[in-house]
């Protein structure tokens, strides 16, 4: 199954679209501009539509199968949502119309900073990164700015444990401060000793720390007060990658725990789809010493007139981004949480640990969980390592489940497990999906052992066979050659 | 819980098997002090009431299906095909995670990979990415990889001040605490030499918007000169355009642009409240070891057949971390679908024919406005959509006169970030504005203008016109 | 042409393969005088512009999103799930023929085939056929199918007077010419004895709607015993009902019937201005073979997999023709896939719930308007979620106003069916209707009452209540 | 490929759909009325997504392949007509509302009554039947009701070509009138030796004829004038059976023909999708004599007031269903027509012919065309018959053509040509798309000879083989057991 591109089926004089004659008198061009030639495509309407239904059969989503991909949390996409943000009268706004004629959508960010500042215990909120590791900047940015108001100009240093995600020192390079890593310990926790080194060490240059708890491991840090005390004490701040938040909704507040900044996934946590890769929204809260940095504008709410009101904090680091973040996004973030309340919140991450918990309990003595005696949270990380199996790779194992119509976990992330493979099911899987995962893992163990070929040449039902990598890193083929400037 | 499917019964299976009494006990290494916190949220609503709820929020609002829009200023009102929104709403695009696992995301891929090739077609460059956030943080990466580029040497950028201002700002945002020397916002509007006099050896790149912020459309060979002139000090060349623009107007890789970048959103994306939007970002060959996001690359599998998988995964966060090229990972994949399916739907003649329109409407807009008294068209060489004018009252309020009495959307206020500008509008007119819609703004513009003021307008502010390439104009 | 994608080159070829000069040439079949007429249609529009239009036809109209409803009288403002539209709306079903071809229609087949299983439980019934094009015409194939199992031996059917209206009009048209004795219109309204009473050895069915469609519901023992008189004649017993009312009362399998036929709308289909609607048509397997419409049967594949066919094809007109049990060729399928994916998004509790809310709301309607001066409830036994208000002035009058002045649209004016009814209006409340829209609704109420009469009401029509069964109360 | 039953998938408890809780007091339910269990399934969202994402990924539509099914019209479904049939204004109108409420929606279908008309050159029409089948019976009653109101109530016969599509007799049946066939010339003309012959015997009794023209051979009959003529002069009425409507849009009007009633399939000429089998909309045309007696109510627009009213023809047949037609579909039609206009339905029309005879022209001699030597119009009929493969059937060949992505044409109809295999392209497919499923036919000719257990055994790629259905009218299974009463 394999269909041509959209280049390949094209043909001169084609049209999708029809568009409406010119009603007004036409003006000459300027001199020298116009371009010659434009190589875009030239297909009907029907041949599009094919093009593009076809292609969309040859993915898998959250809606064709199972998908626990760790650290992505692959949880239903309720389409009340899809319904929610193609609404008129928010989907045909622009941005910068009058205050006065958008109340509506800015009544719904208010009420979505407020509820997420709730959820986390912060004191603000931001809406406008435009994912994860927009947040991250966003929070680092923050943190840094806030220490060099103090003066504390000299301080250049963020720790950053070595479960970390990759975009945590990749955004710490980005914003031009140094990453210092820190150790996890035999339970997965940060070291403590070697964190109290590292202070001791870089105290004066300390930005802060950041940590994803529940980490990587899908651990929730048994020492974290500890982390934060002494981060704190250090006069760093503690910065909280929200990506994890799934486990802990309802079940702690983020800024109970000492968190001054911390950015949440509302494309994981809240349910917006994941639409192949993006987009996201990476809100932002931050303690009260830090509300007057966040960058905006952001909305406010007039005690006088009840009318919302654009509001660029005081100290604001700046935009970063155009307007005010991925609206789309924040209504259906806003929409889930309406529906779901406290309890449901609760609720949520009750079940997420709890089917985390009970996978890695069927999981157990089939395959490696180096932290497996633990309570997991929402997630845990197992090795695709299989004893009189040597051949047998992670990766091998993620091909073979695609046979089965799932998606494999998180492979070979975090770095610190060998072969790791990170398995989130999410709350929204039923007992009935986690048992037919178990009993394919089960089945792909065994198949390791009598049919390795099985696994090698896996995937054997997916829309191509398992594809050359390399290949495509050193015979680099960007761009369909035509087009290609 | 609606969203839940496990059953009490199921919970009791699944702890026995976990061997736990209770689901509280699953959070035992949470510290009891603050476990489980009372969430002072509003009552949870059933499906019925919650879109009821979100119909009257929308329903407060006016939206430009119900409005005439004439404003722009980066988010443009462009029809949007009915075929891509349904494209987009299948199951397996949007609810699919990242192509990390090529086999079972070919939809994707492929279709990322064509996404490429057609911004490679429309800006004349060698390789795209798959999106950045918006075009503001594609400018701001643009940036970013030129210091890379520039090898840390470069510690000069400079940017002509009629690049949008917000994108100016998130490079300022992204670039603050590099100790950078950002030149070039002072000068003098559309001076495209002004500009050029500011690159030296220390300048890791020049960044001009073309049509600028205020809608005026330079010329290739104006663009090449200024190209010219960066690359002789190794700088790059960076080009901020607005991508329906490049349905009619030469590529900027035709006058030598190193790097292209621009929001996507009018290609086939809603304006939405300002997001979600896409950057897109395009660039030479030669430089995309340096550059951020997503690239999908060609392949063969074990059978030989075509396929695509993410390639030079090298550069980025999840697998060089700290020296990652950028910290960016999810992107606006989504939206750069509807932008692909925008580009293969409009094709090499509808895209032209949304920007001729554009631009014979806007002149006919032009012509109208420029002959009510009181008004002063200051936009005087070519421009595309968008043209500036001088108004006889705040431009806020000939807005909400504009809004309350003909259900008009005006344009945006230049005064907010041109001090020189003051009761300056930015107007800009699309396909979508039909030639009655046009009209009624004339007639409605000369009504304020014939009514008592409120507002004061004063002088017009220095907007170099199309004949300043002679320096001679005087600047403020 | 936009919709064609051939070129004049495409053309230019294809012509020389079939050998001729000009597409004209194609057409000498047709008679030269009548050839290419000119066609007076309106210019044509582009995308933009017809969307446009037909977005200002839609604003016209005053829909319910905007509004309260409580009109019901056999098309329900029900709550539709945002699932049920989504799923429909994927390409592979909605762009389907019949699945004729099975192999490559098993999302179609298996579909319905859940269909017929969910309305059998639904009905209590032993077969379903995947839809008539609405209740109506149900109602009229299932009296077809009466004559059928008659043998032409039996020609009268006895109506009940509180079928739909629009029903027995329809039944009226498809039977008419066939020198068919219609009888029980005439009756009292909701006297079942007297409805018993027509029929004899002659008839072929007796038709009830349960609930009625004045909103009563009769019990199942009363409707045994209906039943069973029918029977002993040797009759079909035909009931229609509501079927979200089945989601809390007995089935009509469960006191008799044979065939169940209803309106399947309030399942998950918008009520879209009266159609496209389903008529569902469950059956005993006895009479299968005389029925109308497509019915999916399970089989294997070579490999012994379980799959899905369409079967029972020799009742259906492609293969018998003349001899068919009905023309119907299309039939409803999306719709009955809607009315599939509303049954199981709602399920068994859900089905439940929806029927509780409207049946309590209706209630809490009836307790609140019997206690407004000037109105009388005419219904006095059990009713499911529609009820008969004797108004004081023309129903017309009070529902203008509640328009104009409330935003709610008002009941239906039985006058225009029942002339004892005049005056009276049959109102519904759904799970849509909150507690504030039915207080407003008898805050209206009140307020018309009170205001200047232009109408006049006249007496109270004869509405039988609960105590009908001891044939006592007076008939007009 | 299959997928579990939604039955099979069904846990107790399990909900997909969240609901408000009781706003008011609770009234008892009446006694003994309650039913004792709802055998309904119980399914999450999630679980019911993935259900019917995947069934639906069973199915060919036109949005994923070629679709060349005779006498179905399975041409592109532009998607601008599901947007505008979801406008909140259209989709959430009560069919009762006050027609001052509706106006809008009632301009949208007088629009489409008086360009249906003005393009079939009718005097007035109903827009209220469901399908073709339902527009047929409509039809003819209004011409029995029609003539019996002049006292010709001894007339009881209709009569209906060997060619006629099963609707036709089988309406005639249904209408309680009686069936006489009329025979096809060798040139797949009406027979009109026959046809006088017949006209002698049944004159008298004559209710009129039904015909289709083209015909189901996709042939234009030659002597359609002389039909209509022999046909009125016997007093009977001309029936259009307008499913084939698509070859003659601009090309000639039915009414100028001189037919008195025709229906119009718009879900087939007019673009609207079928849905797996409907919803369809079989409006209905007629001659001034017979507009009288339309079903209705009709839209009327008031002159004095320019308002639009609901109107009942005086001497209607009666409502052949519910309110007043499927209104979904009529605005897609609406829509479908005013996109095109009058230069681009006739370009429609000059399409579907030029793409039916470049299919015939190419298959000539691949595969007998019993009447290939003349030009067709939107459609021909093929056989399945090959030499050299003596075994290989029609319905081979069908499952075969699965094989390769497209969709059989319809097969074993007309009932008058052995092994019928009835093409129909549309004018919205491209010579490539045309000339590929040349080669597949090409090659799968060759396969019958080299390879005919290919054939035999197709379909091989499908989601499931080929299915028995003798097995499945025998045992019968129309109920997932536990449902059923
Ligand atoms: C732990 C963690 N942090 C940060 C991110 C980055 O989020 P985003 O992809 O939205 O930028 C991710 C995403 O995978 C993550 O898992
Ligand atoms: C020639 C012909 N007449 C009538 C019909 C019946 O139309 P419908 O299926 O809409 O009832 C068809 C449908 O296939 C047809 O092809």
């Amino acid at each position: 199954m394999t269909e041509p591109l959209i280049y390949e089926i094209s043909r001169p004089g084609r049209r999708a679209v029809s568009l409406p004659a010119c009603d007004v008198p036409a003006t000459p061009l300027p001199a020298g501009c116009e371009r010659a030639d434009l190589p875009l495509p030239e297909v009907p309407e029907v041949d599009l539509v094919r093009h593009y239904v076809r292609l969309s059969q040859m993915n898998h989503g959250i809606d064709t199968g199972f998908y626990p991909l760790g650290s992505c949390t692959m949880k239903l996409n309720p389409k009340v949502n899809e319904v929610a943000a193609r609404l008129t009268g928010f989907a045909a706004l622009h941005p910068l119309q009058p205050e006065n004629s958008v109340q509506g959508a800015m009544a719904l960010m208010y009420e979505l900073q407020e509820m997420l500042a709730e959820i986390a215990g912060f004191a603000a909120v931001t809406l406008q990164p435009a994912a994860g590791a927009h947040g991250e900047l966003t929070g680092v940015l923050i943190m840094r700015k806030y220490l060099y108001d103090r003066g504390e100009t000299q301080r250049d240093v963020i720790l950053v444990p070595d479960s970390a995600h990759g975009t945590n020192p990749a955004t710490t390079s980005m914003s031009g401060l140094r990453v210092v890593q820190v150790s996890s310990d035999a339970r997965g926790n940060v070291d403590l000793d070697v964190l109290r080194e590292l202070l001791a060490r870089h105290g004066p240059k300390l930005v802060g720390m950041m940590l994803t708890n529940p980490n990587t491991l899908g651990l929730f840090d048994e020492h974290v007060a500890e982390v934060v005390r002494l981060v704190h004490e250090a006069g760093g701040l503690m910065y909280g990658d929200g990506a994890n938040f799934n486990a802990i909704l309802g079940i702690v507040k983020p800024g109970d725990l000492g968190f001054d900044v911390m950015h949440y996934n509302l494309h994981k946590t809240f349910s917006t789809p994941h639409g192949g890769g993006g987009p996201g929204s990476g809100a932002v809260g931050v303690s009260a010493a830090l509300a007057d940095y966040l960058p905006g504008p952001i909305v406010a709410k007039s005690e006088a007139d009840s009318l919302y009101r654009w509001h660029m904090p005081p100290r604001t680091i700046g935009r970063v981004k155009a307007f005010y973040g991925n609206f789309g996004v924040l209504v259906r973030a806003y929409t889930y949480l309406r529906m779901l309340g406290a309890k449901g919140l609760r609720a949520v991450s009750e079940n997420a640990v709890l089917n985390a918990n009970y996978l890695q309990a069927r999981l157990r003595g089939v395959y490696p969980i180096p932290h497996g005696d633990r309570t997991c949270m929402h997630e845990f990380v197992a090795q695709g390592i299989l004893k009189d199996a040597p051949d047998i790779h992670t990766m091998d194992i993620a091909k073979r489940l695609m046979d089965f119509g799932m998606h494999p976990p998180t492979v070979y992330f975090p770095l610190i497990v060998p072969e790791a493979l990170m398995i989130e099911p999410t709350e929204t899987e039923s007992k009935e999906t986690l048992d037919t995962f178990v009993d394919v893992m089960r089945q792909i163990a065994e198949e390791a052992r009598t049919e390795p070929e099985l696994l090698h040449d896996a995937p054997h039902n997916a829309p191509v066979k398992r594809l050359d990598e390399v290949k495509a890193a050193k015979d680099l083929v960007l761009c369909y050659a035509p087009g290609c400037g | 819980m609606v969203y839940i499917p496990n059953t009490d019964a199921d919970r009791a299976a699944m702890l026995a098997a976990v061997g736990m009494e209770s689901v509280a006990d699953l959070f035992h290494d949470v510290p009891e002090a603050q476990r489980f916190p009372a969430l002072h949220l509003p009552p949870a609503l059933s499906e019925l009431e919650v879109l009821r709820e979100l119909e009257a929020l929308a329903d407060e609002n006016d939206d430009l299906h119900h409005l005439a829009c004439f404003l722009g200023a980066g988010a443009y009102n462009h029809f949007v095909p009915s075929v891509v929104d349904f494209l987009l709403h299948r199951s397996e695009f949007f609810t699919a995670y990242t192509p990390y696992q090529a086999e079972i995301s070919q939809g994707t891929l492929q279709a990322h990979f064509e996404y490429q090739s057609m911004i490679c077609a429309l800006t004349g460059m060698d390789v795209s990415n798959v999106s950045h956030y918006d075009g503001a943080t594609a400018a701001a990466e643009a940036v970013l990889m030129a210091l890379q580029v520039g090898r840390g040497k470069r510690n000069k950028v400079v940017l002509s001040p009629t690049l949008h201002p917000q994108y100016r700002e998130v490079i300022h945002t992204y670039t603050q605490g590099m100790r950078l020397d950002a030149l070039g916002e002072d000068a003098p509007l559309g001076d495209l030499a002004a500009l050029a006099a500011l690159v030296d050896k220390e300048t890791a790149c020049l960044i001009v918007q073309n049509p600028d912020f205020l809608g005026r459309l330079y010329a290739p060979g104006e663009m090449q000169a200024l190209a010219d002139k960066v690359h002789a000090t190794g700088a790059l060349f960076v080009v901020a355009a607005d991508p329906i623009s490049l349905g009619l107007f030469q590529p900027p890789g035709a006058y030598g642009a190193d790097v292209v970048v621009g929001e996507g959103q009018p290609m086939g994306n809603a304006v939405s409240f300002g997001g979600p939007y896409l950057g897109f970002f395009a660039m030479k060959m030669g430089d995309v070891r340096k550059s951020a996001g997503r690239i999908v690359g060609q392949t063969v599998d074990l059978d030989g057949e075509r396929g695509f998988v993410l390639t030079l995964s090298t550069r980025e966060q999840h697998i060089r971390r700290e020296k990652a090229s950028s910290n960016i990972c999810s992107n606006e994949a989504l939206n750069a679908l509807a932008a692909a399916i925008y580009m293969a739907a409009m094709g090499k003649h509808g895209l032209r024919t949304v920007a001729e329109l554009s631009y014979h409407k806007a002149h006919f807009a032009v012509d109208l406005i420029g002959q009510i008294p009181g008004y002063q068209v200051v936009s005087q060489g070519p421009f595309f959509k968008e043209f500036v004018v001088r108004c006889p009252q705040p431009v806020t309020t000939i807005n909400q006169f504009l809004l309350d009495e003909y259900g008009i959307v005006g344009g945006y206020d230049l005064g907010q970030d041109y001090p020189t500008l003051k009761d300056h509008v930015l107007l800009c007119v699309t396909e979508m504005n039909g030639r009655a819609e046009i009209e009624l703004l004339a007639e409605a513009l000369e009504e304020i203008a014939n009514m008592e003021v409120t507002g004061t307008s004063e002088s017009a502010g220095h907007l170099n016109d199309r004949r300043l390439d002679d320096e001679e104009t005087a600047h403020d």
